[in-house]
């Protein structure tokens, strides 16, 4: 599965994106934050406020309740401030 | 003149500046159904001298997506004739353009809500960052959303 | 860049077509305190293959006044930092432009109702009148004023 | 006393604008008007529907209860179709 990380998520995990093996029982993008928190201080880092950092799932904007079975592409970045 | 009401529909994404007049005339060109065009341009303010540039993230794909899913429920709620959305992105110097939204209708209510609609949705939903580069030469903070900018968005339901 | 916050304002009646790029750039230039430009263009429309044009008629020096007057209203109202306002009049052709309002501010809220605020009234108090130039080459009725354009100035209270 | 004259009421008086001398008494835009009817068809003609011909004295928009002392130039024009 891709991951993706943009503005500052992406300078706290320290990395644009990265390919990584998810392990069975990760349903939800909530369930994929919890794991991804336990793999390292810079994910601790970069989802320290719970509900801060928004998800998309191959492009789409997505709840934490969103399951990832079949997502080709995970997002994770700030609120957005374009415009 | 080309009689039909066909919707012409423009998202680009491109770090190069627009040009309104153009995009306008793009938009217009051989119409005669087109009453009104209502545009919104943004630039880059230097918030009271602090600022030299902003510089714009954005997430490629996903941008283009989210702004045709903005587009297409501005299309579904008023009757648009032509809608342009251009937003830059990279390092962008005090005083130059954004991001461009131009509503066409038959008359002038539907062209202002609907590019207000847009641009509200732009700023809350389209996947785009800003930095604030400052005048010491340093790299400032990202800029944090605005709750004002969620109310905005609220407002259409 | 200048910092002040000068409030620029342009009001032109011209029997000339008009640059919205350029007039887009007059507003902006050399200021970094714009962060929203609302514009509003109107056209010339065929009304379902009716008209070949239209023709508009004007009060000179009333015009202008009554703009003005309209402008002072709405700077009085919104934080507005430029405001232009062109009008054409004579014979307009399909798919011509009639009317240019440029509403410039700190951000978009202001801009936007500013420039519908503009045309609302503009429609309503300015001193113009549209005639219809028919296809089959005759000249036929004045406009007719629209009861929708005057509930629509009744918004602003 | 000049008076000025716009789109269809322009062309129902059939001229752009006159020098009228105004007689005594005739204190309102709504005293002119009915003033100006007694003078012939063609204002009858351009004031039949009372309420519909806008007034202006010296370019500011006037109510028919205007007094029109000092007023160097007064407008009749039907409803604005402008913008």
């Amino acid at each position: 599965m891709k991951l993706v990380y943009f503005a500052w998520v992406r300078e706290r995990v320290g990395k644009t994106d990265e390919d990584l093996e998810v392990p069975e029982g990760i349903a939800t993008v909530a369930d994929l934050v919890r794991w991804l928190k336990g793999r390292g201080e810079e994910y601790e880092y970069a989802f320290e406020n719970d509900g801060i950092v928004r998800a998309a799932i191959d492009h789409v904007h997505v709840k934490p309740e969103a399951p990832i079975a079949g997502a080709r592409e995970i997002a994770f970045f700030p609120p957005m401030t374009g415009g | 003149m080309k009689g039909g009401s066909a919707m012409a529909r423009t998202i680009r994404i491109q770090a190069e500046p627009f040009d309104v007049a153009g995009e306008t005339a793009a938009l217009t060109r051989g119409r005669a159904d087109i009453g009104a065009v209502v545009s919104f341009m943004g630039f880059c303010r230097d918030e009271g001298g602090r600022l030299t540039a902003l510089e714009l993230e954005h997430y490629p794909g996903m941008a283009e997506a989210e702004i045709a899913r903005i587009a297409e429920r501005a299309e579904s709620r008023w009757p648009l004739l032509g809608l342009t959305v251009i937003h830059r992105f990279g390092r962008l110097s005090l005083g130059e353009e954004i991001v461009l939204v131009l509503a066409a209708s038959a008359h002038r209510t539907a062209a202002f809500e609907a590019a207000s609609f847009l641009m509200d949705y732009l700023k809350t939903q389209a996947p785009f960052w800003k930095r604030e580069h400052l005048k010491d030469g340093t790299v400032g903070a990202w800029v944090e959303a605005k709750e004002a900018d969620d109310r905005a968005v609220e407002r259409w339901g």
